[in-house]
């Protein structure tokens, strides 16, 4: 769907991440949790690109704005790393964007009675806080939260809120654990068993980790990709990763914008 | 007044109007549907196919520049049996031209190709990519030599009776002298142009950011270069002209035509609104009733310079 | 950490750091005084002198195009005559290396100019513009044809023992096979890349926007194709590259040193910002110490590609 | 003199017509009538290029925001017609902007005692008005104002208020006598005489009409013309215009930005 937005609130909840509420149409809260949206950012041509960014949570709310009196929408988390991103974190209440929303495949929840584990490396907290707020619902949620330093670790007081048992570590000790978050969720999940899935956003190193670990254990892992993005929906292969089966002769490219980004870790190869 | 008449003929194919969706950045229709009434265009052009699939470059893929952005996808394409197989069946569903866009790593599967595609009766036409300057065995060789521009035209012109576009490469010291030498061999018409070679580093990590190192360059910044290739083939050549290259909005193709285009394609302006090619269709028309022009053909070329 | 070292050495001439400005967007120096100090850059580079003084193109000949500008000046100048009474006293007064870029209408002007700009202690070198689109005469053939741009540089070589350097076009299918052309002859360095030629169309009044109808594209939206052919020429010829393109940051600068390039000029980005150049020098500096690099020299060429 | 400048005030005073006032520097106050200044809109890359435009009025005003107490300031008087100056319209207290000014060569007001006459087409009012403010100091001003239609008239409150008796004339009609200004002028001029001097700024085909006017009946003529601009330092050669002694062998061109925007009316070729 491709639709206009305004802004109704863009707070830095941590130094250099902004949490940006924009209104949606109402068929926009059918989306599954780690789906995204590409925003354009000005109908200017700096930057000329969308930017895609996970949907961090999304809702309805009462307002005067509308003759129906609710009004959805849709939640970013975002971290000024670019032109952007900088330029995003100075919208305001009422500012206008386009979005194109919800687009590719999210996370797939599976057994309700299993106990879900997630997995985020810093701005990969994005996507899991929409899919925690879901996954809740049915079941035992764990979360295990990395950074480089405390001001990269967000949100978590949210996901506290909704019951998520939290584990936090840094790069640097500054919070929680002292290490890579990998290796706290790998402590954590070694020599236990049961039903279990893993789902994981973050960076490409921690991703190839986790799905590492995943396969040693055999859980099943879900994973959320980034790459470059032009189209979104599939048409300019720009976005691609080899799927498992790629070989030269025989491709299997995989689109993150259509055919994720979530992927089963399996589908993927890790070089 | 009346409603301005903005239908074209291009090489036997009529169009509702000049607008149809470049090679590569409109997957294969179907990705758009969405986001664009198919039926709102004049045509579109399926992603650059090839005889056997291919994988293409490795990724990063797309990078953004000033005004445009480069592409190293490197052809990836499902193949022309994938493609008979999974993509043709929608082309079937839609009641507005498919262009296939192809290309060969060699001479002869420019021709095999050509004639696979002359059998089916939903591609409208064939777009022949001389010009991919990614993918060195193809592109470059015959994009850039007239001679051997010349005998592929020449091949594909023999292996298929379906209106024949060549596209041409942008990255030549002299486009007339190619245009002329694929107008000799037999084209019905020429799209120019494809993408700029360029290239972008990431200082940073003292790499280039594509995996290919260079890439195309495509969107707004390469519009002048584009016109003016138009302008000069239009001038010399007697073909009909696909008018190609940063297109955004219905001035920007009115501009192409005025130059000496009879159709535009549009391309990096579908990655920032998918609905681009409507819109711009729909603002052609409202120039043109703004103006009291009837018909979209009077500005065929119409350029006083 | 001590402050790094931005000295370079190019073609004998020695620079305190790597930002030059470039022909025809820097006048002859003075224009600039009131917003830039010439000694916080490397050197400067005069607009491009004819024998006879040259009345250039008609105007319009400047229009802003997405990310970039096209202009077609038509190189009008004062001629040697007036340069030598008028704009050399300045060149005198600063203690920043003037480097004249020249042009001919013939091969025979090229060699006088260089003859008699040989004799001015004030000139510290010569950049030959074999390579402005605007000049049907000049430009276009010398610039395009490398056997045409062997001889004047060969011819220019014989008449100055001055640092010569030759300034290429992108207009060419292979620019590789141009530097070549003028390292053979004796160029001591290479300027790459001199303008795009473009088109701009005013739509409502069908016509070109420059009087001229073509002209050169400068600016950002051109730097993914000057990064490409600065990295291309410099892979495959044994001479220091000044690199020119929609240098707008000191980033932009030292991504061209990356591709290869030895010096860099800046053009356009002088019209948005007066004070460009001298900003661009102490972007690069300061780039350098945040990353612990000593010597500017080290980035030359070290891509990773 | 470059500088950083902040918007104080951005009004529209007639539709698709704004006066923007913003800060400068005390030494921008040297400025003559007729000078301009370039604006940097924003710091991206659209628009690309700096905008001209003439110096409206220029002044100082009490201040709480220096230390010193007295503020400088100068305003411009614009019309939109493109991107840029759509993009200036938007513009409001406290946004900033990047200057050059004072550019170029203003008016010579001349002999204090003579009659002035000010020709103006429509947003060639603007350097004008700041001219009629010096020139009032010493005699008597008459301002001949011509536009389109009714709107296409700005400021006249203004003139007037300075005490320049004006005259109006719009093409349709709407406002003033009936038909272009310049025979409005004319008429005026006719059969008198005594030490006059026209100034004039507007349309390039009115200031041609003004030119020959003044030519035939003798009057002395400051034109400000406007080119296309890219540098507005006299660097880039983009705005020139044929000096009268110009040919093809022996060029006379003179930049509007550099030797201009004011010329005497016989100094330029009017073809
Ligand atoms: C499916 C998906 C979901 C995403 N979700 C989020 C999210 O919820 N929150 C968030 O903050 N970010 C998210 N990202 C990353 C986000 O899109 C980029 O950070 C953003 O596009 C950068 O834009 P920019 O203009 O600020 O940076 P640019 O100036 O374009 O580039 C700055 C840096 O960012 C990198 N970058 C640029 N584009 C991308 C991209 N598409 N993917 C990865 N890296 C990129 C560049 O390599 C460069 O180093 C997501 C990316 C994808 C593909
Ligand atoms: C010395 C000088 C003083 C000026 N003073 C004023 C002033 O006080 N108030 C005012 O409103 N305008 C003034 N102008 C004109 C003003 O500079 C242009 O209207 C403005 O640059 C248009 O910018 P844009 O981005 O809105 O238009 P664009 O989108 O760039 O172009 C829109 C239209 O404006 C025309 N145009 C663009 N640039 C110029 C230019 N430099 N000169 C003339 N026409 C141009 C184009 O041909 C086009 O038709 C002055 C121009 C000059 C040279
Ligand atoms: C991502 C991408 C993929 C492309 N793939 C092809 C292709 O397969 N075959 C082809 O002939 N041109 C291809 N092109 C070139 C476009 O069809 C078009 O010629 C070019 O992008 C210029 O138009 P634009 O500026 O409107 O994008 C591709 C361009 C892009 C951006
Ligand atoms: C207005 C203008 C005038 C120019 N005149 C000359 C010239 O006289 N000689 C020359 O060799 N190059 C000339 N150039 C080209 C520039 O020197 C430079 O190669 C080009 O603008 C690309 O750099 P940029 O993108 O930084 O502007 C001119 C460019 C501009 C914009
Ligand atoms: S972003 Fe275009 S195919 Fe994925
Ligand atoms: S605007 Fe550059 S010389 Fe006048």
């Amino acid at each position: 769907m491709q639709f206009k937005s305004m802004v109704l609130s863009n707070l830095e909840v941590s130094p250099g991440y902004f949490r940006m509420r924009m209104t949606a149409p109402p068929a926009v809260i059918g989306a599954t949790p780690g789906q995204f949206v590409m925003v354009r950012i000005n109908d200017s041509i700096d930057p000329l690109l969308r930017r895609p960014f996970g949907i961090f949570d999304l809702g309805t709310f009462d307002t005067e704005f509308t003759d129906c009196g609710r009004q959805s929408y849709l939640e970013i988390l975002f971290r000024v790393v670019g032109k952007g991103t900088a330029m995003l974190s100075r919208f305001h209440r009422g500012d206008h964007l386009d979005i194109l929303a919800p687009l590719g495949k999210g996370f797939i929840p599976g057994d309700p009675s299993g106990e879900k584990i997630l997995v985020g490396g810093g701005i990969g907290l994005a996507p899991l806080y929409f899919l925690a707020k879901e996954l809740v619902k049915s079941g035992k949620v764990r979360l295990f939260a990395g950074g480089r330093s405390k001001e990269d670790i967000l949100c978590i007081t949210e996901f506290e809120r909704l019951g998520v048992e939290t584990y936090v570590a840094t790069d640097d000790g500054t919070l929680g654990e002292n290490g890579l978050v990998t290796e706290v969720m790998e402590r954590r999940l070694e020599g236990r068993s049961g039903d279990r899935t893993i789902f994981a956003c973050g960076p490409h190193p921690m991703l190839r980790a986790v799905a590492t670990i995943a396969q040693r254990l055999q859980v099943p892992c879900q994973v959320s990709m980034e790459a470059y993005m032009a189209c979104g929906v599939g048409a300019c292969l720009g976005c691609v990763m080899k799927g498992c089966n790629h070989t030269e002769s025989t491709p299997d490219y995989r689109c993150v914008c259509k055919d994720g980004p979530v992927f089963d870790s399996l589908e993927l190869q890790w070089d | 007044m009346n409603r301005p008449d903005l239908s074209v003929e291009l090489a036997g194919i009529r169009l509702r109007n000049p607008v149809m969706t470049a090679s590569g950045t409109f997957g294969y229709g179907r990705e758009f549907a969405d986001y664009l009434d198919l039926s709102a265009i004049g045509a579109f052009i399926t992603k650059g196919l090839s005889l056997r699939p291919k994988a293409g470059n490795p990724t990063p893929r797309i990078v953004e520049t000033t005004g445009g952005m480069l592409n190293a996808i490197g052809l990836q394409n499902v193949g022309i049996d994938a493609f008979v197989a999974e993509k043709l069946p929608f082309l079937r569903t839609v009641d507005t031209p498919a262009i296939v866009n192809l290309y060969g790593n060699t001479l002869d599967e420019y021709g095999e190709l050509a004639e696979r595609l002359d059998r089916l009766p939903e591609v409208a036409g064939i777009e022949v990519n001389i010009s991919c300057p990614n993918v060195k065995q193809g592109g470059i060789v015959f994009g850039t030599d007239p001679a051997a521009a010349r005998e592929v035209v020449d091949l594909v012109r023999k292996s298929t009776i379906k209106p024949l576009i060549v596209k041409l490469s942008p990255n030549v010291t002299d486009v007339v002298v190619m245009a002329r030498a694929c107008a000799d061999a037999g084209a019905d018409a020429l799209s120019l142009i494809n993408t700029l070679t360029g290239m972008a580093i990431d200082l940073d990590r003292r790499r280039p950011v594509l995996a290919n190192v260079t890439g195309g360059l495509s969107g707004p910044a390469i519009k002048p270069v584009a016109l003016r290739m138009v302008w000069q083939v239009a001038k010399a050549v007697q073909l009909p002209i696909i008018g190609i290259g940063g297109i955004m909005t219905g001035r920007d193709a009115l501009e192409f035509m005025l130059a000496g285009a009879t159709a535009v394609q549009v391309g990096t302006a579908n990655f920032l609104d998918p609905s681009a090619a409507g819109r711009i269709a729909r603002e052609m028309e409202q120039y043109l009733t703004e103006h009291g022009v009837d018909d979209v053909k009077e500005l065929i070329g119409a350029l006083r310079a």
